[in-house]
């Protein structure tokens, strides 16, 4: 059997009972909606203007460099378990491609672009 | 002499005689019986949160010097259940211009982005959902639905400091994610697998936290930071956002990113028991699988006190340095642990293992010394600066920011 | 294994293939209709999946022992990354300059 | 109608429909969720199709990250999308029919193409993953394209920072 149809069934109930879990806590409760209680919670302060304030831009800095990270290092692992049947310079090639990677983080730190100020 | 029986295969093949003389096709029992897991383990999963829940509380308080709940039951272990009882019967509010369905959808995806990692859990030798090929992947594929809840029920929420408090969650759990994966190459390095099953197998001849004691160190900190509580409870930082990404939520639905948080405190405790404290490995586990559980348990149960023991002792550190602690110190660390190990490990194949394990433990160590080297030169520089700007006054712009941080990062590392 | 087991009904290639034909070209409708610079990119990631199912798709059906097809998807898959990141980086970039995302705007090299 | 065949539909009809969505849908931010389904029900397809190491990648990469990078420019860039007025361009009846077109073509020269009607291979034995280790890392398969990869995103990581970096910074 497809290893992936048990890995399918198990998310399936794992979302499905905190689903059903959600719908009977909503018929078992009591429901008596009011304007002040299904106001936007800021400590009792009135909330003033749009909800979107701009954020910050550098968490999107972060994000690019996670994508580019990520996405190398997940290419790593079919050479994290093959790495030992192969020669000896293929341990090489991986940690040129980790040497890829940490000149990526140099010239990122570098520039200054990590920096959270 | 009692028979050395497999409790849970007995019960399997008993069940299956069972099903059979109901008449029931064969291959549709053996496919029934094959997911039957499927549909118990999640339910077993959940229902780990009720003793977790009570256990937490309990420690922290006592490592606090508080005593912690008290009131139900013999030492309040009934004071999981009368939450339950009190969250089952909330209102369910939702507040006004929320986006409804993603805003009830993100507590339900929270839960299961960290059961779903059960589903590969090596609990004994035998005893596991699936072992998967790509088990390390499948876990951080899994968990990328933990940060894709939080994402949207800050944004759901109609709530700015919902959303702010999503944001910082993302930016930790991105910026941590990456040594994270790092030292997950670790372990799948030493066992030439991804399948947690086999990592736990290799470990046979030596525990990896022998082997790597650094990334097992890496781990355990990026741990802390995935699950987000204390030092890196940005999150939810009570004093700056009200609660994060969840202030908008009551009820059940809070009451499942609650749960959330325990469990996968405890998953990563278990995750780590399985990549670096030799999993459900020990005297007899081969043969009663019911010790290997036992084993597993243990082990994961030492991992997680100690990131309570984490959780009830630091106070939380600032947003700088919590990015700067991973982006500056964790991940070059990981890189270079990571690009050594892979070579050492290559180079003294064939030696007898303990050669092999002491190569690869001064690896480790070389690591670690040339980080806290760099370390130290560089919050000596930081303070050198500080202490210059501070005598002549406003003599220009001083850029702060990366240099603070590592000495933040030192007092992290040292503790 | 669902798609082994002998005597039963296999998915055939072709589904697959239209499948992702009909995907294709649901994200070039996309590239084609939308203003939004970000709506255009998300049509564009639409596309690139779809050829990504052909390409699995292919390999597991014709050639599964040789691995050009996955390590081609691998490839896609990092071509993708950085697409993404270059191309957002731009939209932010030419958001910021106070104009707008409006793909039809871009044309500061224009003479 | 087998199993195999009925999931193959579900998810299908399920990853179409959120294509769908993804094209149509006027707000951005639900237009990029519904492009998350859309990636998942492609990874569904690649467990189904035996490539598990693809399946997971797809989720780390497309679901993990570039999704939340998406995300995270939506809404970095949500006042300057709010003051654009249509959504559509004006011919986008004329872009339906020529997708419309597109499908058509594809999905009749795919019915066409020898052996679409036909199971899938035999799968090898060994193990798919240790091959597609293999052949990423050997020099005699694909080490150069594997390589070159990586070298084209840290192209990418040094070309968004600057592009992007010193304008935000700058705010």
């Amino acid at each position: 059997m497809n290893p992936w149809i048990f890995v399918g069934v198990f998310l399936l109930v794992a979302s499905a009972v905190p689903g059903f879990a959600l719908l009977f806590a909503k018929y078992l409760g009591p429901r008596k909606p009011t304007p002040i209680k299904s106001e936007t919670y800021e400590c009792g302060v009135e909330t003033h203007g749009p909800t979107w304030v701009q954020f910050k831009a550098q968490y999107y800095v972060y994000a690019l460099v996670f994508v580019v990270f990520d996405v190398e290092l997940v290419f790593l692992f079919p050479w994290a378990i093959v790495y030992r049947r192969l020669p000896f310079f293929v341990a090489l090639e991986g940690a040129l491609f980790l040497l890829i990677l940490a000149g990526g983080l140099a010239y990122v730190w570098s520039k200054g672009a990590l920096e959270w100020a | 002499m009692i028979q050395p029986g497999d409790l849970i295969a007995s019960l399997g093949s008993w069940l299956r005689g069972f099903l059979l003389s109901l008449g029931l096709a064969p291959g549709l029992v053996s496919v029934g019986l094959g997911l039957l897991p499927a549909i118990l383990l999640p339910l077993i999963g959940l229902m780990m949160a009720i003793p977790l829940i009570w256990l937490e509380r309990k420690w922290v308080a006592r490592l606090q010097d508080r005593i912690g709940p008290n009131r139900v039951g013999p030492f309040g272990i009934f004071q999981v259940f009368a939450d339950m009882v009190k969250i089952f019967t909330k209102e369910d509010l939702i507040p006004q211009g929320a986006d409804k369905i993603i805003f009830s959808l993100a507590p339900v995806l929270a839960i299961a982005g960290v059961v779903g990692i059960w589903a590969v859990l090596p609990f004994a030798a035998d005893v596991y959902g699936v072992n998967l090929d790509v088990g390390v992947l499948y876990v951080i594929a899994v968990g990328t639905f933990g940060t894709l809840a939080i994402l949207l029920a800050g944004w759901s929420s109609n709530n700015k400091y919902a959303l702010l408090g999503a944001y910082r969650a993302v930016a930790q759990l991105i910026t941590y994610e990456v040594p994270m994966v790092l030292t997950l190459l670790v372990p799948v390095l030493l066992a030439g697998s991804m399948g947690l099953n086999d990592i736990v197998r290799a470990q046979d001849s030596g525990w990896f936290v022998l082997l790597a004691p650094l990334a097992a160190i890496i781990f355990m900190i990026a741990a802390q930071a995935e699950v987000g509580r204390a030092p890196f409870d940005l999150l939810e930082a009570e004093s700056e956002l009200v609660a994060g990404f969840n202030i908008e939520y009551s009820g059940m639905k809070f009451g499942f990113f609650y749960v959330a948080e325990f469990l996968h405190s405890f998953t990563f405790g278990a995750l780590g028991a399985a990549f670096f404290l030799g999993g459900w490995l020990g005297p007899g586990s081969e043969r009663f699988p019911i010790l290997g559980v036992l084993y597993f348990l243990i082990k994961s149960l030492a991992v997680y006190f100690v990131f309570v023991w984490t959780r009830g002792t630091f106070p939380r550190v600032r947003i700088d340095q919590m990015i700067n602690l991973s982006w500056k110190l964790l991940t070059p660390t990981a890189l270079g642990l990571v690009a050594l190990m892979a070579v050492a490990e290559r180079a003294t194949q064939g030696t007898p293992p303990l050669v092999h394990a002491l190569v690869l433990l001064a690896a480790n160590l070389f690591v670690l010394f040339f980080a806290l080297l760099v370390m130290r030169s560089m919050s000596r520089a930081a303070r050198e600066r500080l202490a210059s700007r501070q005598a002549g006054s406003g003599s220009g712009m001083v850029a702060v920011g990366g240099s603070r941080a590592p000495a933040g990062a030192a007092s992290a590392l040292r503790d | 294994m669902l798609a082994s087991r002998g005597e039963e009904k296999m998915v055939p290639l072709s589904w697959y293939l239209v499948f992702s034909a009909a995907l294709f070209s649901l994200g070039l409708f996309g590239v084609l209709a939308r203003r939004n610079a970000v709506a255009i990119l998300l049509g564009i990631e639409l596309m690139v999946n779809a050829v990504n199912v052909n390409l699995v798709a292919f390999w597991r059906y014709l050639a599964p022992t040789r691995m050009g097809g996955q390590v081609f998807v691998v490839v896609v898959f990092a071509v993708a990354a950085a697409e993404a990141a270059v191309g957002l980086a731009l939209i932010i970039s030419f958001a910021r300059l106070g104009r707008s995302v409006d793909a039809d705007q871009a044309d500061l090299l224009h003479g | 109608m087998s199993l195999a065949q009925v999931l193959f539909l579900i998810v299908a009809a399920v990853g179409l429909l959120s294509g769908l969505m993804v094209v149509t849908v006027r707000n951005l931010l639900h237009a990029a969720l519904w492009l998350i389904v859309a990636l998942f029900s492609v990874a569904v397809l690649f467990a189904m199709l035996n490539a598990g190491f693809l399946a997971v990648v797809q989720v780390v990469v497309y679901i993990g990250a570039i999704a939340i990078l998406i995300i995270f420019a939506i809404m970095l860039t949500r006042r300057e999308a709010l003051r654009a007025g249509a959504q559509e361009n004006r011919l986008w009846p004329v872009a339906g029919v020529l997708c419309a077109l597109v499908f058509l073509g594809l999905a009749w020269s795919a019915s066409r193409l020898p052996g679409a009607q036909s199971g899938p291979a035999q799968l090898p034995g060994s193990d798919a993953l240790v091959a597609l280790g293999t052949a990423l890392v050997s020099p005699d398969q694909y080490v150069v394209p594997f390589e070159v990869a990586s070298v084209l995103l840290l192209a990418a990581l040094i070309g968004s920072v600057v592009i992007a970096g010193d304008r935000l910074r700058s705010r």
